[in-house]
């Protein structure tokens, strides 16, 4: 297996306190992975430092065999490392296909210079571009909804546009922030079907933190948890199923979760 | 007011959504234009041709500042560049006969030069902080054109400023810099409505809009934002030289804090969403102050209430009239 | 004069100022703490702070301590109503926030203008008379400022401390999201916090209006220190601003008494500066993730 | 186009108020009238009213046969220079103003005397820069004695009579500040003193007890005043007298005695010698100085009756010229006017020498000591010397 994403000891504090300590896991290609714990178990600040939001106090990110921890975002998305947010998915103002031409930014073939020329070859680049967005607006079920702003969608659609935004950037690996989160059992059954679905034909590899264990159970290869900043377990969902600390973990937090 | 009929296209939000009405807007932009140009001919009243030369000039500021704003920051150092720029071209006319077209160019590229290293170092400086800065960088020049008076002949200023002239045609009269300001006002119109329709406008707007999505969609925004912060502060700079040579006077006070705050009237009584919302700002509240010429405080009040009044009710600002009129007659009708 | 006369006098200076600095400084920074909103409008409060002292000290003869008190409440209720009836409308966007106290500051102080008039107005002082402590002298009315400074903290530390209220303040401050769920009401906290700022700032207004003169156009000088202080110290951090307004006090008196008002002037803003570049969260700020 | 257009019609109607009526005559007045150079605006707009008052009481000005009713249009230059250009442009192009109260302070000047030249407006102007009269500017007076003029005779007078050896200052950092600093410098010099503390500040600052330290420090016998606005110059002696400086306090620039003695107290304002520009016991100026204050309920600063002087005599040159349109005529009937009566006395031109420009108001002025809150006079001056 040849490993996509290596995090190495990664630890990050927050003034005095560790809200990561010493975390290793990697994901190969084509896996998909879950990553989960209770709440506050750093599984965020976890996926804020592989993205590039955060940068780690200590320890070593690898995309692809470049260090990628510290860099910006951007320059990790140009290497093909693409992910959704819990909260704020969409650009609420602009038309869903003016989205994911935002999320193509990296992979459109036209320099801004030429752009703001408006050179013929420019053109040709952003019309290659916006027609690729438009068939992934096809491939999601949200081509009814091209010209509407995307505020004013269904919040089910605001979620799936996020996985579309992320997805326009062409990644090798997609890391998908609680996908499911605030959406009803039918919206997240969908949502499963949509990344097993993705997985398969584009042959995308997952990284996905979320709550929600049966989507987890359902659809990932193999789960790492963590709590408190600490990985607890790593292994394939029945592991983790009956492995005790993550029980006591979980059970610790039950009534919150 | 006689202020130039400006073309109003180019909200320039979408590309390509403009498909469908180009020729009608191409039209009333070069009727506009041509309203423009004749302008001189039916106003004698030098007065107001002066008021339609601070208009232009206004224009330029709130144009260059709608820049900014559109990667979502908000500079309160906006006349402080103005004045780089006024005293760069003014000193440079003065002591090395630079031609004040030469002044005004070199005024531009310096101080979208000084706002590229500002931006630059003050990176990680978003939001709040980058207001304080800004306004603190606008304390420091005034602080230095005040004490450097070796240089900026401190608070007295720099007077006998020579007056634009182009192929040895002097501009010095109102009527003819008239024609200069709008030729300077159509070019920045042109140059920043191209700006917000390629990549660097959907960068920009994707910032504004959403700042970690478009950074996790590959959109270097600290880049951005330097970007348009020195593109938007070098017009400024390029104008200030411009008001330089138009008033032919400059000091300490001729840009301050104030001036800033009124750009920033300017563009949120306009429309911060558009460049013609700018420019509508401009126009609309450049002669504003003169209903109340002879009683200072009231005419501040009057901006300060238009200002708050305008974000509460009208956050699109006078631009978005028009909007909500086309809206209200179409009837719902989906867009194109 | 000799040296040590010198020092003590520009150490007591320092502090006088400093309180004024700190005062405005709490004030602004606990907005910004709350409700991410830089307040423009903060000096104008300040202002009407002295006017209300004016009126009330040296026009109506109330007893100083009263007239604090009065200023505090009635500017404290004026900022509740700017901030219900303004600010509120931009709960979601900081920007327009700003730009709404920009014009906010606009319209007091031309008010002011035009209800007050221009001109400069001087009141008696509280106190009259020096404190004479070995070779040192000190006026008299510029140890009261220090005290009531001093007291005016204390009541509003033991307010944010051993409240309901002042702790929920803090709470809202520390993590805005975490204070939402545990049910802390923004519609009430934000007019509260609002409310005391301004009125902290009225308080720095009433307590400095007998030293320095009143006019409408009084409040611009105290902002613009506010500013600085709150990067020196921190934004949004309260023992920041107490930090930072007293050093930021006693740097200018002594630097301007030692070297002049330019130079004073200049070394405040280079040293602002270089707090931003090494360390722009400021000296007690938290670094934001 | 058209929404544009809606907007800014009622604006246009108001800029384009209708022309006065052929029987009025227009003075415009171009001053601060906000801001803390406010009690000078308020002094030349006071003048202005008040002369336009006293004519029309009398029916209007006859000239060449025909009344005219004198009509003041104020504006505000909010001590700014462009301010300042927009509204000469304005009272020239859109008011049709052919006579000016105005401009004040030197950076509104040198910026708007280009225009009223240009237009051969008639300026009476309050601004201290030795450029603001020159032979180029054929149409600019100033009825007001520049510091120059007046400190010199004063300072002499003052180093003489108190015997200050050693003399400190602040000034504001601002044009006024930087001119009359190094100008007061020179003279204290010249009558045998020392300027040993000399301090400049930034407008914005109210406390001086550091900058005062510093000053006191010099062990001065004399705090000189001047160049600082009149709020400033009273905060200054209050804060001195606070810090225990029991020595004489000098004001040898413009008026600011009813600022200090308001902002200082009356106690404070105690031996603060200042530079009178009138002779406050001469039943002329009590008499404006009762209409003055009935009307504005400030108190007068001393430089309105000088702009007062002024207006007569153009009114007086409008008269002998038979014209109020021809303003070539009209400034050599002004000029021509020799002894001539007014509020301040017998008045006539001076300053060829200096500035090449004979359009300077020539009056004497005192110097006086604050007692009790009114300056009481001590000597009377003329620009050779004080006795």
């Amino acid at each position: 297996m040849s490993a996509l994403l290596e995090v190495d000891g990664v630890s990050r504090r927050f003034g005095g306190l560790y809200a990561l300590r010493d975390v290793s896991f990697s994901v190969g290609e084509g896996e998909i992975v879950g990553l989960i714990g209770p709440n506050g178990a750093g599984k965020t600040t976890c996926f804020n430092v592989v993205s590039g939001t955060l940068a780690p106090s200590t320890g070593t990110v690898r995309f692809k065999g470049h260090q990628i921890a510290g860099l910006k975002p951007s320059a990790i998305v140009a290497l093909g490392l693409a992910r959704t947010f819990q909260a704020t998915t969409v650009f609420p103002t602009a038309t869903v296909l003016e989205n994911v031409m935002r999320g193509a930014f990296a992979r459109t073939p036209v320099s801004p210079l030429a752009s703001l020329f408006n050179t013929g070859a420019a053109r040709a680049g952003l019309a290659a571009s916006e027609e690729r967005c438009a068939r992934l607006l096809e491939r999601l079920g949200l081509a009814p909804f091209r010209h509407q702003p995307a505020g004013e969608l269904p919040y089910g659609h605001q979620r799936r546009l996020g996985v579309a935004i992320a997805l326009a950037a062409q990644p090798q690996l997609l890391m998908l922030d609680e996908p499911v989160a605030g959406l009803n059992p039918e919206e997240s059954a969908e949502m499963g079907r949509l990344i097993r679905d993705l997985h398969e034909t584009e042959k995308v590899t997952v990284l996905l933190v979320e709550h929600h264990m049966r989507l987890v159970m359902g659809i990932c290869h193999r789960i790492v948890v963590l709590d408190h900043g600490e990985k607890i377990a790593e292994g394939l969902p029945a592991e983790i199923r009956s492995d005790r600390s993550v029980i006591e973990a979980y059970l610790g937090t039950e009534e919150e979760a | 007011m006689h202020d130039p009929r400006l073309p109003t296209t180019g909200s320039g939000r979408l590309p390509g959504s403009a498909a469908g009405r180009t020729w009608a807007v191409r039209l009333g932009a070069l009727a506009a234009l041509l309203a423009a140009a004749a302008l001189p001919h039916f106003v004698s009243n030098q007065f107001y041709m002066h008021m339609a030369n601070l208009a232009l000039l206004n224009a330029i500021f709130t144009m260059s500042l709608g820049l900014i704003a559109a990667v979502g920051q908000l500079s309160l150092g906006h006349a402080a560049f103005a004045a780089t720029g006024a005293y760069i071209s003014a000193l440079g006319a003065l002591h090395l006969k630079l031609p004040p077209l030469l002044g005004i160019a070199a005024s531009g590229l310096a101080t979208a030069l000084v706002a590229a290293i500002l931006g630059k170092i003050l990176l990680r400086l978003r939001g709040v902080y980058f207001v304080l800065v800004t306004f603190l960088a606008g304390q420091v020049v005034t602080l230095v054109a005040l004490n450097w008076e070796s240089v900026t002949r401190g608070a007295n200023g720099l007077v006998g400023i020579p007056p634009i002239s182009v192929l040895g045609y002097s501009l010095g009269a109102r009527a003819q810099f008239y024609y200069f300001a709008l030729a300077a006002f159509v070019g920045v119109f042109i140059l920043l409505r191209a700006l917000m329709r390629s990549q660097y406008g959907r960068a920009f707007r994707s910032i504004a809009e959403n700042i970690e999505l478009a950074e996790s969609s590959g959109i270097d925004a600290s880049r951005y934002q330097v970007i348009a912060f020195a593109i938007g502060s070098g017009i400024a700079g390029a104008a200030g030289a411009v008001m330089a040579h138009y008033i032919r006077y400059v000091s300490p006070d001729t840009f301050t804090f104030h001036e800033s705050v009124a750009y920033i009237t300017m563009l949120v009584v306009g429309g911060r969403q558009t460049l013609t919302g700018a420019v509508l700002g401009a126009a609309f509240l450049t002669p504003l102050p003169e209903l109340l010429r002879g009683f200072v405080s009231m005419q501040h009040i009057i901006y300060g209430a238009v200002l708050v009044s305008v974000l509460i009710f009208l956050p699109g600002g006078l631009a978005s009239i028009g909007h909500r009129i086309a809206k209200m007659t179409r009837g719902g009708r989906p867009r194109p | 004069m000799d040296f040590s006369t010198l020092l003590a006098q520009a150490a007591l200076n320092g502090l006088v100022i400093g309180t004024m600095y700190m005062l405005m400084a709490i004030g602004f920074t606990l907005v910004f703490g709350i409700m991410r909103i830089v307040n423009f409008a903060h000096g104008e409060f300040y202002m009407l702070g002295a006017f209300s002292a004016f009126f009330t000290y040296a026009q109506w003869e109330v007893p100083f301590v009263f007239c604090l008190v009065i200023a505090a409440l009635t500017i404290g209720a004026l900022g509740a109503l700017v901030e219900r009836a303004i600010i509120r409308p931009f709960r979601n966007d900081e920007l327009s926030g700003m730009i709404a106290t920009l014009g906010v500051s606009v319209v007091i102080q031309n008010a002011a203008v035009v209800a007050w008039g221009p001109t400069p107005r001087a009141m008696p002082n509280v106190v009259d008379g020096v404190l004479s402590v070995g070779p040192f002298t000190f006026p008299l009315s510029r140890l009261v400022v220090i005290a009531t400074a001093a007291l005016i903290f204390a009541v509003f530390w033991f307010f944010m401390q051993r409240t309901r209220t002042g702790r929920a303040m803090r709470a809202v401050a520390q993590d805005a999201d975490t204070a939402l769920i545990q049910g802390i009401r923004v519609n009430t906290i934000y007019p509260i916090a609002f409310a005391i700022s301004v009125a902290l700032a009225a308080l720095a207004g009433a307590l400095m209006a007998p030293i320095f003169s009143v006019s409408p156009f009084v409040g611009l000088t105290p902002m613009l220190k506010a500013f600085v202080v709150v990067i020196l110290g921190g934004l949004g951090s309260v023992p920041g601003a107490v930090v930072g307004g007293l050093l930021l006090g006693l740097i200018e008196s002594f630097t301007a008494t030692a070297l002049g008002s330019l130079v004073a002037d200049i070394l405040q803003l280079l040293l602002v500066i270089l707090i931003l570049l090494v360390r722009p969260w400021g000296l007690l700020g938290q670094k934001e993730a | 186009m058209r929404r544009l257009l809606t907007a800014l019609l009622p604006l246009a109607c108001v800029l384009s108020a209708p022309a006065a009526s052929a029987d009025s005559l227009k003075i415009g007045v171009l001053a601060t009238l906000s801001g803390a150079g406010t009690a000078w605006g308020m002094s030349m707009q006071g003048a202005a009213e008040l002369a336009a008052e006293a004519v029309n009481a009398k029916g209007g000005l006859e000239v060449a046969g025909k009344k005219y009713k004198i009509e003041v249009v104020a504006y505000d230059d909010k001590y700014k220079a462009a301010d300042a250009l927009t509204a000469m442009n304005r009272l020239a192009f859109d008011d049709g103003v052919k006579y000016v109260v105005g401009p004040l302070g030197s950076a509104p000047a040198l910026a708007v005397l280009p225009v009223s030249t240009e237009n051969k407006m008639i300026t009476m102007t309050m601004a201290f820069t030795p450029k603001a009269l020159s032979a180029d500017f054929k149409y600019s007076f100033r009825p007001v004695i520049p510091s120059d003029v007046f400190s010199d005779p004063q300072i002499k007078w003052v180093v003489e009579k108190l015997g200050g050896k050693r003399i400190g200052g602040l000034f504001p950092n601002d044009e006024s500040g930087q001119q009359v600093g190094a100008a007061n410098e020179k003279a204290y010099e010249a009558a045998g003193a020392k300027f040993v503390a000399k301090e400049f500040f930034e407008r914005e600052r109210v406390d001086f007890v550091p900058l005062l330290t510093r000053v006191l420090a010099q062990k001065i016998d004399v705090f000189e005043l001047n160049g600082n606005s009149p709020q400033t110059a009273g905060l200054l002696v209050k804060q001195l007298r606070e810090m225990g400086f029991k020595g004489p306090i000098i004001r040898t620039g413009g008026d600011a005695t009813a600022d200090i003695v308001k902002v200082a107290g009356k106690a404070a304002a105690e031996n603060v010698y200042v530079h009178q520009p009138i002779d406050l016991a001469s039943p002329a100026i009590q008499n404006y100085t009762k209409r003055f204050e009935d009307k504005y309920k400030i108190p007068l600063n001393a430089f309105s009756p000088f702009f007062y002087a002024n207006l007569e005599m153009l009114f007086e040159a409008m008269r002998r010229a038979g014209t109020v349109t021809d303003t070539d005529k009209v400034r050599t009937a002004l000029l021509a006017l020799k002894d001539f009566d007014t509020v301040l006395g017998k008045v006539n031109w001076t300053g060829q020498a200096q500035w090449k420009s004979n359009q300077q108001l020539d009056a004497p002025f005192y110097v006086a000591v604050v007692k009790d809150g009114k300056p009481v006079v001590q000597a009377k001056c003329t620009p050779a010397k004080c006795q």
